[in-house]
This record gives structure tokens, C-alpha cells and sequence, in this order.
């Protein structure tokens, strides 16, 4: 019985493989979590990485197809995905995926495979580390945490710090430690360090402890979910204290769920709108707004620029043969993506600048932009 | 001194709405002894229904005033309940438990998985009605005003649970179905209509629920169920499966419990969830029903 | 007033109930008697809708009810109280009587729930007891009384003295005879067959799913067959 | 063990209480039963007999005095500990392990008398496979001893319910026990059947070298069967003594039997 | 003897709808109720069809060992995670279907094989690199170990949390027990997410060397079939099974329940986690998420679906779960219908998949084998006489 359903799979494998289509297109393989509980994630970047195609939807003259698979935020799925993608469609790269954890899983299939894979936006350390196929379109927490470390004392002249981090996010973690080496060794104070976890929407218990002793910013290191609900308890309770939040804040929920609770709240992120600093962001904030009808997010953006790294890897390349690319990405200096210049460094981390933006009537609005 | 006021305010709030949720989640084990995983979901469906009757999307072509909406809403709500039983759970009913178990755990994942197909994954804001959203202060105490407002639905929710199921002929029908189904038919009671009551009754809960959930919150999003459906069941059986007081009471425990632990121990923050459990472990080891729970013959 | 015709009924694949025939008068009082496994509460079970037939026809006072809903049957006036007593045992001994009056208006309900208090006056003590907590023939008294505040027009027993000590079936019986000389008309398995027979006006044998004996319960009881097979030496 | 007379104890308890919340349902009971005895447990519904039988059998702790079993005091025992002393019992509503074969009930029965043996069951081990062999045979010998033998391939809850009553009083005696508890036997059974239960108990007595201690309401069944009766009410001893004596004692018929008997 | 619906053991029928209940007589259950499942065969046919499996797991074997050397690598992967989901789901059958208790424990005792197993087999630089919050605690920072004995300690430490959790554990019973267990999972994932010297916390360990093979992953399951049904033809598994029909009755059998439940749970906690520790070297990583609840209701679902207490329906229903929704993936791709082209609708899949579930359980109440098992004889399934 064993045998039947292992000769039944190895039949509908076969089946499958006979049907491949044409060599012309240039396939792409998307492993997104479009279900499952971080099915927010992949549509945001799915809705940029469409944007992206729109824009540009040929390189050397072939068609770039994208394949979309979802993961339903599963790793052993993620990786059964990528493999699909890489055997049955042939594809010459891999985008994907949003959480880091998930990224490592297919990485592991990107090494094997030989498939270069580039993360929109891993920025987990670990996701890059020892790996030759691995790239991510995204800086990396320790850049970030010091971007947002030297903000708070060099523009908010900040001298205490609470941090609040979700502990089930390696993103969080890694952003709330880097930021508080940076802080600390610049000569802040680190009063709290406060914890949650995905999903928990009752901060208040934790941001009681800190009315008695407010700190002059509280940096909080997850996503714009909690982010917003955070400010909004906080304020609810009295606290006036100035709000520092990463990447995973830019969202236009943050804004809509935070409503005046979140003004005056800074982020550091990969690009702002309004000043984007290469014209391609510009070009991209135009058709994202025209193709969805709301304002562009980070999480859209970064799958754009994956996007537009492959493209321009495979352009600088010559060929769509993976090893090809691959050798292309490490060589990607200086290249204008939609957040900004992006370069690529000896361990496929992405350098580029960071911008801190904050929340003026609702709007987000420039503040500064800090080069690596 | 204010501090363990505001803690008290902040668990208030959200002890009552553990308690909403987990009262909807003990009503149906009580009568079917079915662990109904979708009740989260559900809840989250009533959010939803509650947001698009308020904004005027998809369902209703004019905004809708509050109070409209929101009973709107937990109509609605109801309704799909009866049908969720009707459909996944009836013609189940003498069948193993488990099986049962699994059509409860395909419903949570059809209506999380068809809330991303049908109205995106990402959140939506939930906006706020009747300025709730307003915080008084009271000396050193900030008090938003829906703190003020949960607990008194809860209460009210609560009170008129314990009507239905403790004074009307409904309640006795119910309450004489979750021990012994086939008698309870020989006294004349159409049981398939008395399920199918408690269901519609659980599912209004729940969307209660799910509108005070969202108002809190100020959000919805399709997988936002899934936290309360799991709080409400762990203190569903913190007070003893299948009673109602029970529900609340560990409700309020469970909000209770969480509240101070952050409030006392906030280096330990980190295991906040894992302390709910521990609780629930340690207080089913001293007694295996639960608070309130009914010893079940073997 | 009651009529199995030809009745045919299966559960889990085993035939239970093969062509019975049996009749109650109005009126009357009938036993029903066999060993075990015999399909007696099956038989019960299929009149009052908790089983479906697969074949035959049950008439209750001129109508066809078989495969209704035993809810509907229940209203009709037909009632069984079955065997076991299967109390509430998280309702009390008043909220067990007013589940049998379920379907009755309240007028009807606080009137039968006089009458029955008057037959049973042990309940009246334990009215705000627990169903659960009664002893066995303080249950099957309640058992009794909740079926009657259906204001039955048939009452169907299944194994009234079981598992009941002594003294308690004697009054258990005593009750059923009153309950019958005030007019009601009564369908009774009892496993003690010379009860059941001293006790009645017409009795059925059992045997294997189909109706190998019948008629009036004082011949019967002389009968040579049912003393070898179910009174014993 | 040979058949001792009415001599030797085979369960003897001194001062037996067994509290439910504030209630007790058996207060200060002393009992013998002699080893080899057929001995009865009457009372009404609620007396504590029951009650006592799962205080014996370990199923229940008592909250005062003691039980001794083939002079052996059982305190802290479980019920499985009990049964490996050599007590068997059957229940007051059947247990069978209903969806199992007849032939797995009787099994399982055997398990007091079984090794776990896993390694040996993992690895196939010639050894295992003709003890199992030699178990299978035993319970098809028991069964046909009872006449059930051509049901044993049957899931247990489709026999009927006389059957039914039979295989637990089977399977109690697969593990060999010394000392039987039965728990209304005769329930449900029509007058033939009783009579039958009877004989069944009197000849599994004889072969199997047992002591009996047996509740059940039917008066003549228990007349006819027991050697002495012990009856119970409000969860004490009310009588004690032969079937005449008892049914003559007033008392018992005061609180159990009635006027007609 | 009133017998309300009971919380009673999973798999048996508890409703008074079906007329199963009458005065606490043992009635039949449910209609489709089959005699079960591992008997002791005797006579030549036992040798016969222990010659055929024999042979057919020679072939199998032969097949995983070929099939992986080819490009079909997508398949192997898949069958792979089949094959894991089958060790997982087989050992998680023994506790809820065999033994009747219904726990909701697999995701527990796979992370704590996972975690085990990968701390023992990354090698030091790659543990130096990876914790990059605080460092590995001593003296792991120094230990490698190859597969075998990492796999083997990763069963062991679930074994032996399993004894340690199951003290406690098992005075509750029914849905109570069902919590608690679900409950212990949660724990083992915060404790995962906090001790971040043990476990890198939420950021999670990666680079763990490839060493799951589907040849290696298909000989797990082979011992795992082994030495379970092995065991449930011997005395121990009748205990297991009495426990699940009546507790009660076993323990007047002399069965000792606490023991038997315990010893269940211990084989099923060794096999999850070696399923967990090849899952982790299949994926490489390993971090506290992976193993939140879902984790536990997938493979619930597999062994309901397949039919609670038959481990050939664990199996089948293993690779069902893992090929099954690889297929459905064709309901989210771009079709072409009358020249046009739609394009996919992203999360359909796992729409029609619930649906699906819902529609299967109601047409195969007792899953699709119920507690059949697969033979070889003629008679086909064992039992269905």
C-alpha cells in the first residue's frame, strides 16, 4: 500500500513533468505565505512584486513568469515549494520569503539546487550566513537597530530607552539587541525590556510599569500591528513618551488602526515616497498607487526591489542561467532599486541607506536618510 | 497604589473579554460536548460583518448607524452559526467524537482560508464608534472609556446567559440535552432545534465578542480568531468545561493572571502565555474538571 | 389504539425485529415478555421513533407514525419511559418533571405536576434535589411522574424493576396499577415474567425477534411453554 | 488453594468507611466471607453494597478501616494491585471491551498471567509466538467451557446480552482469581436465565476453587445461591446470616424485602 | 444507570442519537464498526505474507534508494515528508487511537527531538556563527555528533520528557487531557523561544547538515511499523487497547492503566521525536515556530482522517496529506479557459483543502479505513470478515 501511493506520486510527478511549457519565458519562482498566520506578509509583497512585473516585465528580451507558490506561512511547506518551483518549473530564481525562518528553509534548497535566491525581506543575520545562493533585497537588523540607536541620540537627544520586543519574531529580537548595543554604547539607558509575542493585542499591563518613570523613547521592534496597538494603549494610559520603531512598522494600517496615537512616531524603513531617492522609487510609488489604489508599503517595495535585482542581475549577466545570476548578484554595486541604491557585500548582505520617516496628520513624512 | 488600580482597570477589561468569548465557547460544549474550534473563527466572521455593515463595504450599500450595524452583525452571525451546524456538525453527531473534532478544525481553516481569499489577508482598520476610543482621567488614572464599556457588556452578556440557560425552557431543554440527547427527545423536545438555538446563541456571543474584540483592538483581520478562540478555551476549561459561571469566572482569572504577571514579573514577560498554561495545568492537577466542572461519571 | 403490523426492524447490521404484530386496546393494560436480547427494547425504541423501521407500519389512534421524529411522537401522547430511568441528573427532581411536561402548556404543566406530586409525595420532599442524587427507586418514581406530565394518552415501560431492591418493585407496580385504573392505557416489558403476567390483561412473548406467543395474560400464565421457558420450576 | 470449609477468611473487613463529600456511603462495615463461600450482598438501592465492592476490589479508598484479602491487608493498593492479589470482579453495568473480539476480552483477561515480553514481540521470537499460541488455545477452552466457544472471533458488543453477561464473568476468570465479586448478575435475566446463572456459578465455583461474593435483588436467586447473606442499608450491616434467618429477620424485611415475600 | 454522553475515550461512539446507548448495556456503536486489528496470525499464511513484507520492503527500499539518486527531486522531497509525516502520525496513532487518549502532544515531543538532535550534530564554527544574541551554553559549543546518535538522543530526550510529563499528565482524561497536552506544546515552544542560550530563541538554528535522506526517512518508518505493531500483537498492545475500550474494566483485569498509558505515550514520545530530529535535517533550520499547534492538528487530521487506531490509515493518510495538497496546488495556478487567461487566485488551495476535510469526514465518519489494517490475504483487509 505504501507502494502504491509512492508509484501513484511518482506518476503524477512524471505526468507533471512531461507538461512543461516552452523555454522562452524566463521563470521566476515566488514562495510566499499567502495563507496561513503571516498571510499579511506575502500579500504585501505579492501586491509589489506584481507592481515590479507590470513595470518591467522583460529582461534580454524574454518574459519574466512569475510562479507563485504559497507556503501557508509553513516551513516544511516552504521547502516542498521551493522545490516544486526549481523541478517542475525550471525557474532560474528563487523570491521569497518574508520570514527569515522560512527563508532558511528554502536557502537550503537554493544551495542544493544551485538556484540563486534572493529574500525580499529576511533581515535575520542568519539568513545569508555561509550561504553562496542566498541574497536578500533588505539591510539587515544591525544596521538598523544602529539607524535607529543613533537617531534617538543624535535627533531626539534621547538618554532612556525602553524596548519592546516580540520575542517570536527573530526580527524583533535581533533589531531590539542590535539597537540596544548601539544605545548603550553611545551612552543611553536601557530602563525596560519588555516582551510579547505575535498575536497578543493587551500591552497595557507592560506600559503601566512605565508610567511612573517614563522614558524619554520607546522603541518598539515588531510589527505594525502591535506597533499601532502599542502607542494607542500607551497613550490611552498617559504616556508621552516618543515612539522609535523598525521597518516592520511602514504600513498603512499603522496609521489607520493607530490613528492619533501614533504621530510624531518615528520609523526607520527602506525608502519614503515622496523622496525617493532613485527614480525608479518614484516610478513605483506611481504605478503601485494607480494598480492598487493605496499608498505603497515597505514590505511591497522590498519585493519589488527582489524583483528588480534579479532583472538587473540577469541583464548585467547576459543569460538567465542560475550560476550566471548568481555570479551577477555578488557583483551588484550601486544599483538604483525602488528603496534606494543597493549594494551587495561579501556576505550577500544589502547595503543601502535607511530613511527615518515619522507620522505628521496621518501622513508618512520624510525625516532623514542615513547612509550606511 | 495607581499603579495596582490601573493594573486592576487593565485587567477588568481584559479578563471580561476572555470571559465574552470563553461563556459562547463553554455553551456549545455544554449541550454537544464538542470542542468547536471554529468558535474563534466565528468570532472572527461577526468582526467582519460588524465592519462592513458600519462602513457601508460589500454587504450593506449605506453605512449603517452603530447600533444598527452592530446588532446587524450578531444577527448575522447567529444565523451562520445555525447554518455552520447544520452543515459540518449535524450529520455528525453519532459519529466518533474526533471525527467531529476534524469537521470543527476544516471549518476554522475554511472561513480563516476563505476570509484571505475573500477580503485580503492584511488587516483592516475598525473604526471607532461613539468616541470610546476617549480615555478620562482620574487623578493619576487614565481610564479609556471602553474599559468601562466591556465589562458592563460582559456583565450584561453574562446576565442574560444564565437567564436563558438557567430560567427559560430553553435553558432546562439544553441543560437536560447535554446529559442524555435521546430522553430528552422522549419529553417531546425537538433537540435538532434546541442545538441549533444554542449554536445561533453561541455564535451572537461570540460576535459580541468579536465587535468588543475589534473596538478594543480597533482592527480586524482574518486570523485574529485564533488567539481568542485559544484563550477563551483554555479558560473555558480553567473553570470546568460546560458551565457557564465556570466560563466567566476563569475568564477572568485567566485575564487576571496575565495582568499581574507582566505587572509583577515584567523580566518574565516573555513566558506570558506559557504561565496560562502552567496555571491550567497545575489547577486541573488539584482538580481534574476545572474550577466549576461537573464531575463526569466514567 | 396501538398497532404494529408486520414490523421489520435492523441496527448495526443484526435483524432485530423480524414481522411483529401486536395490538394495544384502549384501555388496556399489556405485557411484553422474553428473554433477553430478544428485541423487547427495540421494539419499544422503534414505536416511539428512536429507531427506524425498515419495513411495517406503527398506528397510534388511527394515524401512521413510523419514521416521524420521536419528538413529534412524544407529542402525539405516546411516551416511553426508558429503561434505566435515565434521569437528569444535573436538573432538579422539579425541572426533571417539568422536561416531561415540555411540550404541554404551563397551565397543563403546574396541573399534572399537582397530580403527579400526589402520587409520588416522596418527590414533593426532594423537589429541589438534584436529579442525581436520588436513590434508584426514588428515579424510577421520578421516572414515572416526568413521563406522566406528558399527560400520556399510551405509556410505554421499559423494565420498570430493574436493578430495584425488593420492596421498591412492589411499590413500583403499585403505582402502575394505580396509574392504569385511572385510565391510562399501558405497554410493559418486565424481564420477571409472573410480575408481569399477575399483572396484566394481555401479554406478547418474545422470542427472536418475532412474536412467538400472545394472548390473554391469566392463560398464558397456565401456559406450559411460558412456565418451562421464562417462570421457571 | 484448597477448598478450606467456611474456616479460612478469604475477605475479611474490620471498621470499613467510605465518605462521598460528607456522606458516607458505607460506615464501619465488618464482613467475612469464608474462603470457598458463595456469600450475598442484599440491600436497597443506595445501601453501599457497591459501594463496598469497589472498596474491596481497590476502585474506591477507604477513609477508615481495614481490608484484608487472603490475609492480606490491601490499603494503599490500586485496583489493579487488588486484582493481582487474586480478585476478580464483574460490574453492575457490563464492561466488555466492546469493540474488541470475544476472544481478545478473554485475553486480556489473561493478562495477570502474561509476561509483556515486548522485545520478544518486536522481534517475532519463535518463543513469543507459541506463548501467544498457547494463550489463544487456554481461551478457547474457557470459552467452550461456557459455551460460548463459537462466538470468540465476534466483537464482544454484539453478543447478546445474557452472552455478554457470561463473557465478564469469563474474562474475570482468566486471570485466575481466588476470589470473584459479582455485581448483579442476574439483572435483566428472565426466571429460566436465573436458574441457568445459578447452576453456571455453582459448577465455575467447584472447578475454579473460588470464593464468591455476589449482590444481587433477585430474593430467590440469592436464597438459593448463597450460603450466607450480609445485608446492607444506609451503608451499614442491618443482618447477617443463613437464608433463613435472614429472610425472616424483620428488619430485612422492613427495609428491603417487603410484605409479599 | 443513567449513561450520559460521556467524555469518554475517543473513537467509541458516545451519542444517544444512534440508539448505540441503552440502560449501560454494551450495545453496537456506530454502524461500520469493524472487529480490530493486530492479531496473532498463525499457520503458513503467516508465513507467507511475513515473506511478502519482507520482500515489498526490500523493493521499497530499493526504490527510495534509486529514486533518490535522479533529478525527481521534488518528489523525493515530497515523499520524504511523507514518509516523516507517516513516523510522526503512526507513533501519535498508538496514543490517541490505540491507547484512546485523546492528546494533542506530537509538537511537543518533535521539537524536543529537533532541538536535541540539532545541537548535537552542528558543528562548532557553525554554532559560533549562528548565536550572534548570546552564545551557545557550554558545553555544547564543543559537541558534534553524526546522525544516528543525534537522532537516537533526540528520542531518548522525548522519551524521557514524555516520562517526566506524563506523571502528572494522565490524572486528567478526555478533553481535559487534551488541553493540558496542548498546553505542554505551547510551553515547549515559549521555553524554546526564550532559552536563547540553548536554542538561538526566535532567530532559530540553522545550517544543519542534510544528513535526512528519503532511503534514511523510509527505514525510520520501518522500525517505527516494527516495533509498534509488533507490539500491539503481544500482550502490551491488548492492555493499550483495553485501556481505550474501558478503563474501568482493565484495571479489574489487573491492568495497570497509569503504566500502560505511560509506556504509550513513552514509544509514541521517542518516534515523534526522531520524526522531529529527521524533519529538522530535512529542512536544515530549526526554530520554536515550526512547532506551534498546527503542527499537532495536521497530523490529528491525518490520523482521523485515515482512521483513528489503524495505522495503515496513518500512513496512507501521511502521504495523502503531504502529495494531497502538492496536488490541489493546480487550483491556484493560471488556466486558460476559451483563450483567455485567469490568473490564479492566491489561498484557494487551502479553502477547497478545509472543504475538502470537511467532506471527507462526513462521508467516511470513522476515516478511510476506519481500524482496518492492510494484509496480504485474499480475504483482503484483516478484520473486514
Amino acid at each position: 500500500m505504501l507502494g502504491w501511493t509512492m508509484a501513484a506520486l511518482l506518476a503524477l510527478g512524471l505526468a507533471q513533468e512531461a507538461g512543461s511549457t516552452p523555454p522562452e519565458k524566463i521563470k521566476v519562482g515566488v514562495v510566499l505565505s499567502m495563507t496561513g498566520d503571516t498571510a499579511a506578509f506575502g500579500e504585501q509583497t505579492w501586491a509589489g512584486l506584481q507592481v515590479a512585473k507590470e513595470m518591467k516585465p522583460k529582461v534580454l528580451d524574454r518574459e519574466i513568469e512569475l510562479v507563485l507558490v504559497d507556503d501557508k506561512s509553513d516551513k516544511i511547506e516552504a521547502a516542498v515549494a521551493a522545490q516544486r518551483v526549481v523541478q517542475r518549473d525550471k525557474v532560474v530564481a528563487i523570491l521569497g520569503e518574508v520570514a527569515s525562518s522560512r527563508s532558511m528553509a528554502i536557502a537550503s534548497v537554493a544551495e542544493a539546487k544551485k538556484v540563486p535566491q534572493i529574500s525580499p525581506s529576511s533581515t535575520n543575520p542568519l539568513v545569508t550566513q555561509g550561504k553562496r545562493y542566498v541574497f536578500r533585497a533588505c539591510f539587515i537588523d544591525s544596521f538598523q537597530g544602529e539607524v535607529i540607536a543613533n537617531f534617538a541620540v543624535d535627533h531626539l537627544e534621547a538618554k532612556t530607552a525602553v524596548v519592546f520586543k516580540d520575542i517570536a519574531q527573530d526580527y524583533s529580537v535581533g533589531l531590539a539587541s542590535f539597537f540596544k548595543t548601539t544605545f548603550v554604547k553611545r551612552g543611553g539607558k536601557i530602563t525596560q525590556e519588555l516582551k510579547y509575542q505575535t498575536g497578543d493585542q493587551d500591552f497595557s499591563p507592560q506600559l503601566t510599569l512605565l508610567k511612573s518613570e517614563p522614558p524619554d523613547v520607546i522603541v518598539v521592534t515588531g510589527y505594525y500591528q502591535e506597533a499601532a496597538q502599542i502607542a494607542k494603549q500607551a497613550r490611552g494610559l498617559g504616556l508621552k513618551s516618543v515612539f522609535l520603531a523598525g521597518d516592520g512598522a511602514e504600513a498603512p494600517e499603522l496609521v489607520q488602526i493607530g490613528g492619533a496615537a501614533v504621530e510624531g512616531l518615528y520609523f526607520s524603513t527602506h525608502f519614503d515616497e515622496k523622496s525617493a531617492t532613485t527614480a525608479l522609487g518614484d516610478a513605483y510609488v506611481k504605478a503601485f498607487r494607480k494598480k492598487h489604489q493605496t499608498a505603497p508599503d515597505g514590505l511591497g517595495a522590498l519585493g519589488a526591489d527582489a524583483y528588480f535585482m534579479l532583472a538587473g542581475a540577469i541583464e548585467q549577466a547576459g543569460s538567465a542561467e542560475p550560476e550566471k545570476i548568481r555570479t551577477a548578484l555578488e557583483q551588484l554595486k550601486g544599483f538604483e532599486g525602488v528603496s534606494g541604491v543597493i549594494t551587495v557585500d561579501a556576505k550577500h548582505n544589502t547595503l543601502k541607506s535607511a530613511v527615518i520617516r515619522t507620522v505628521k496628520n496621518g501622513e508618512f513624512v520624510y525625516v532623514a536618510t542615513v547612509n550606511p | 497604589m495607581d499603579l495596582i488600580l490601573q493594573q486592576l482597570i487593565n485587567l477588568l477589561s481584559l479578563g471580561s473579554l476572555y470571559a465574552l468569548v470563553a461563556i459562547g465557547y463553554t455553551l456549545v460544549y455544554g449541550v454537544l460536548r464538542l470542542i468547536n474550534f471554529a468558535h474563534g473563527d466565528v468570532l472572527m466572521l461577526g468582526a467582519y460583518l460588524a465592519l462592513f455593515l458600519l462602513t457601508g463595504m460589500h454587504l450593506s450599500p449605506v453605512p449603517l448607524p452603530w447600533p444598527l450595524a452592530f446588532a446587524g452583525a450578531v444577527a448575522l452571525t447567529a444565523l451562520a452559526g445555525v447554518a455552520l451546524e447544520r452543515v459540518a456538525y449535524r450529520p455528525l453527531r453519532s459519529a466518533p467524537r474526533l471525527s467531529l473534532l476534524i469537521t470543527a478544525i476544516g471549518a476554522s481553516l475554511f472561513l480563516e482560508n476563505f476570509g484571505i481569499v475573500a477580503f485580503g489577508g492584511r488587516p483592516l482598520a475598525f473604526p471607532d464608534v461613539g468616541n470610546l476610543d476617549r480615555v478620562v482621567q482620574l487623578g493619576a488614572l487614565s481610564v479609556p472609556i471602553l474599559s468601562l464599556w466591556i465589562p458592563g457588556v460582559t456583565a450584561l452578556t453574562l446576565g442574560v446567559t444564565f437567564w436563558i440557560v438557567y430560567r427559560s425552557k430553553v435553558g432546562m431543554a439544553m441543560r437536560a440535552i447535554s446529559r442524555d440527547r435521546e430522553t430528552a427527545q422522549l419529553m417531546g423536545v425537538d433537540t435538532n432545534r434546541v442545538i441549533s438555538l444554542t449554536f445561533g446563541l453561541g455564535s451572537a456571543l461570540a460576535a459580541v465578542g468579536g465587535i468588543m474584540w475589534s473596538l478594543k483592538f480597533a482592527q480586524v483581520n482574518p486570523l485574529m480568531g485564533v488567539l481568542p478562540g485559544i484563550k477563551a478555551f483554555v479558560a473555558a476549561v480553567l473553570g470546568g468545561i460546560g458551565s457557564v459561571a465556570g466560563a466567566a469566572l476563569g475568564g477572568f482569572l485567566l485575564g487576571g493572571l496575565e495582568v499581574l504577571f507582566v505587572a509583577f514579573l515584567p523580566d518574565w514577560s516573555g513566558y506570558r502565555d506559557a504561565l496560562a498554561f502552567f496555571i491550567l495545568i497545575a489547577i486541573l492537577l488539584l482538580r481534574p474538571t476545572g474550577i466549576m466542572g461537573e464531575e463526569l461519571p466514567e | 389504539m396501538l398497532k404494529v403490523d408486520n414490523l421489520h426492524v435492523a441496527y448495526d447490521g443484526i435483524q432485530a425485529l423480524r414481522g411483529v404484530r401486536l395490538e394495544v386496546p384502549r384501555g388496556s393494560l399489556v405485557a411484553l415478555i422474553g428473554a433477553n436480547g430478544a428485541g423487547k427494547s427495540t421494539l419499544l425504541r422503534a414505536i416511539a421513533g428512536l429507531l427506524q423501521p425498515r419495513a411495517g407500519r406503527i398506528e397510534f389512534e388511527g394515524r401512521a407514525i413510523q419514521g416521524r421524529p420521536a419528538h413529534r411522537i412524544a407529542r402525539e401522547g405516546l411516551v416511553l419511559v426508558p429503561e434505566g430511568r435515565r434521569m437528569f441528573p444535573n436538573l432538579t427532581v422539579e425541572e426533571n418533571l417539568k422536561m416531561g411536561g415540555f411540550a404541554r402548556s404551563e397551565a397543563d404543566v403546574r396541573r399534572a405536576e399537582v397530580e403527579v406530586l400526589e402520587l409520588f409525595p416522596r418527590l414533593r420532599e426532594r423537589r429541589r434535589q438534584l436529579g442525581g442524587t436520588l436513590s434508584g427507586g426514588e428515579q424510577q418514581m421520578l421516572a414515572l411522574g416526568r413521563a406522566l406530565m406528558a399527560r400520556p394518552r399510551l405509556l410505554m415501560i421499559d423494565e420498570p424493576s430493574l436493578g430495584l431492591a425488593p420492596k421498591i418493585v412492589l411499590q413500583v407496580f403499585d403505582a402502575l396499577r394505580r396509574i392504569h385504573a385511572g385510565g391510562l392505557t399501558l405497554l410493559l416489558i418486565e424481564q420477571n415474567a409472573r410480575l408481569a403476567l399477575q399483572n396484566s390483561d394481555h401479554a406478547y412473548v418474545l422470542e427472536t425477534g418475532e412474536i412467538a406467543l400472545e394472548g390473554p395474560s391469566r392463560s398464558l400464565i397456565e401456559d406450559p411453554r411460558v412456565r418451562e421457558a421464562y417462570l421457571g420450576a | 488453594m484448597a477448598r478450606g470449609g467456611l474456616t479460612e477468611t478469604a475477605i475479611r473487613l474490620t471498621g470499613v468507611t467510605v465518605r462521598f463529600g460528607g456522606l458516607a456511603a458505607v460506615s464501619a462495615m465488618d464482613l467475612a466471607v469464608g474462603a470457598g463461600s458463595i456469600h450475598g450482598l442484599i440491600g436497597p438501592n443506595g445501601a453501599g453494597k457497591t459501594t463496598l465492592f469497589n472498596a474491596v476490589s481497590g476502585f474506591v479508598h477507604r477513609d477508615a478501616g481495614r481490608i484484608e484479602i487472603l490475609s492480606v491487608d490491601t490499603a494503599g493498593r490500586g485496583a489493579h494491585e487488588v486484582a493481582a492479589l487474586g480478585v476478580g470482579r464483574t460490574f453492575q453495568n457490563i464492561r466488555l471491551f466492546g469493540e474488541l473480539s470475544v476472544l481478545e476480552n478473554v485475553l486480556i483477561g489473561f493478562h495477570l498471567r502474561t509476561r509483556a515480553m515486548p522485545v520478544s514481540a518486536i522481534l517475532r521470537l519463535p518463543g513469543f509466538g507459541r506463548r501467544e499460541a498457547e494463550l489463544v488455545t487456554d481461551a478457547r477452552a474457557l470459552l467452550s467451557e461456557v459455551g460460548l466457544g463459537a462466538e470468540a472471533e465476534k466483537p464482544a458488543h454484539t453478543l447478546p446480552y445474557g452472552h455478554q453477561r457470561k463473557l465478564e464473568i469469563v474474562r474475570a476468570l482468566a486471570s485466575r482469581p481466588k476470589v470473584l465479586l459479582l455485581d448483579e448478575p442476574a439483572a435483566g435475566m428472565n426466571t429460566r436465565e436465573k436458574e441457568e446463572l445459578r447452576a453456571f456459578l455453582r459448577g465455575v465455583r467447584e472447578r475454579h476453587n473460588l470464593t464468591l461474593l455476589v449482590i444481587e435483588h433477585d430474593v430467590k436467586l440469592v436464597l438459593g445461591l448463597c450460603e450466607r447473606i450480609t445485608v446492607m442499608d444506609h451503608g451499614e450491616r442491618i443482618s447477617e446470616g443463613d437464608p433463613e434467618t435472614v429472610r425472616r429477620d424483620p428488619k430485612v424485611i422492613e427495609a428491603y424485602l417487603g410484605e409479599a415475600v | 444507570m443513567t449513561r450520559p454522553p460521556e467524555t469518554g475515550p475517543p473513537g467509541r461512539t458516545s451519542s444517544s442519537d444512534s440508539g448505540a446507548v441503552s440502560g449501560g448495556r454494551v450495545t453496537p456503536p456506530a454502524a461500520e464498526a469493524q472487529i480490530s486489528d493486530f492479531r496473532s496470525q498463525k499457520g503458513s499464511g503467516a508465513f507467507v505474507s511475513r515473506a511478502f513484507t519482507v520482500v515489498s520492503i526490500a523493493a521499497l527500499y530499493y526504490l527510495s534508494h534509486r529514486l533518490s539518486g535522479t533529478e525527481a527531486t521534488y518528489l523525493v522531497h515530497v515523499l520524504t515528508v511523507g514518509t516523516i509525516y507517516a513516523v510522526l502520525a503512526t507513533s501519535y496513532n498508538l496514543v490517541n487511537g490505540i491507547t484512546g487518549q485523546f492528546s494533542l502532544q506530537p509538537n511537543a515531543f518533535a521539537a524536543i527531538g529537533a532541538y536535541t538532535a540539532a545541537i548535537l550534530t552542528l558543528s562548532p564554527e557553525e554554532k559560533a556563527m549562528t548565536f550572534i544574541l548570546e552564545p551557545i551554553l557550554p558545553p555544547f559549543d564543543r559537541i558534534q555528533l553524526p546522525f544516528l546518535p543525534a537522532l537516537l538522543a533526540g528520542g531518548g530526550m522525548a522519551a524521557a520528557f514524555a516520562v517526566l510529563v506524563g506523571l502528572p499528565v494522565f490524572r486528567v482524561r478526555g478533553d481535559y487531557l487534551a488541553i493540558v497536552t496542548l498546553g505542554f506544546g505551547e510551553i515547549v515552544r515559549i521555553v524554546a523561544t526564550n532559552a536563547i542560550g540553548l536554542t538561538n530563541g526566535a532567530l532559530g538554528l540553522k545550517g544543519l547538515p542534510p544528513y535526512t535522506t528519503l532511503t534514511g526517512a523510509f527505514v525510520w518508518l520501518v522500525v517505527t511499523l516494527v516495533v509498534i505493531t509488533g507490539l500491539l500483537r503481544s500482550p502490551v498492545g491488548r492492555a493499550w487497547r483495553s485501556i481505550r475500550e474501558d478503563e474501568q474494566a482493565a484495571r479489574a483485569a489487573g491492568i495497570n492503566v497509569f503504566r500502560y498509558k505511560l509506556s504509550a505515550f513513552v514509544v509514541s514520545a521517542f518516534f515523534q521525536g526522531v520524526g522531529g530530529a529527521l524533519l529538522a535535517h530535512l529542512l536544515t533550520t530549526v526554530d520554536p515556530k515550526q512547532f506551534n499547534f498546527f503542527f499537532t492538528f495536521n497530523l490529528l487530521i491525518i490520523i482521523v482522517v485515515g482512521g483513528l487506531g489503524s495505522m495503515t490509515g496513518a500512513v496512507v493518510g501521511s502521504f495523502l496529506f503531504a502529495g494531497g495538497s502538492e496536488l490541489l496546488r493546480v487550483v491556484e495556478e493560471p488556466i486558460t479557459i476559451a483563450g483567455r487567461e485567469f490568473e490564479g487566485i492566491p489561498g484557494l488551495r487551502m479553502v477547497i483543502f478545509s472543504a475538502l476535510l470537511i467532506v471527507i469526514m462526513l462521508f467516511f465518519r470513522r476515516g478511510l479505513f476506519g481500524r482496518r489494517e492492510f494484509s496480504w490475504s485474499i480475504r483482503g483487509w484483516r478484520g473486514a470478515a
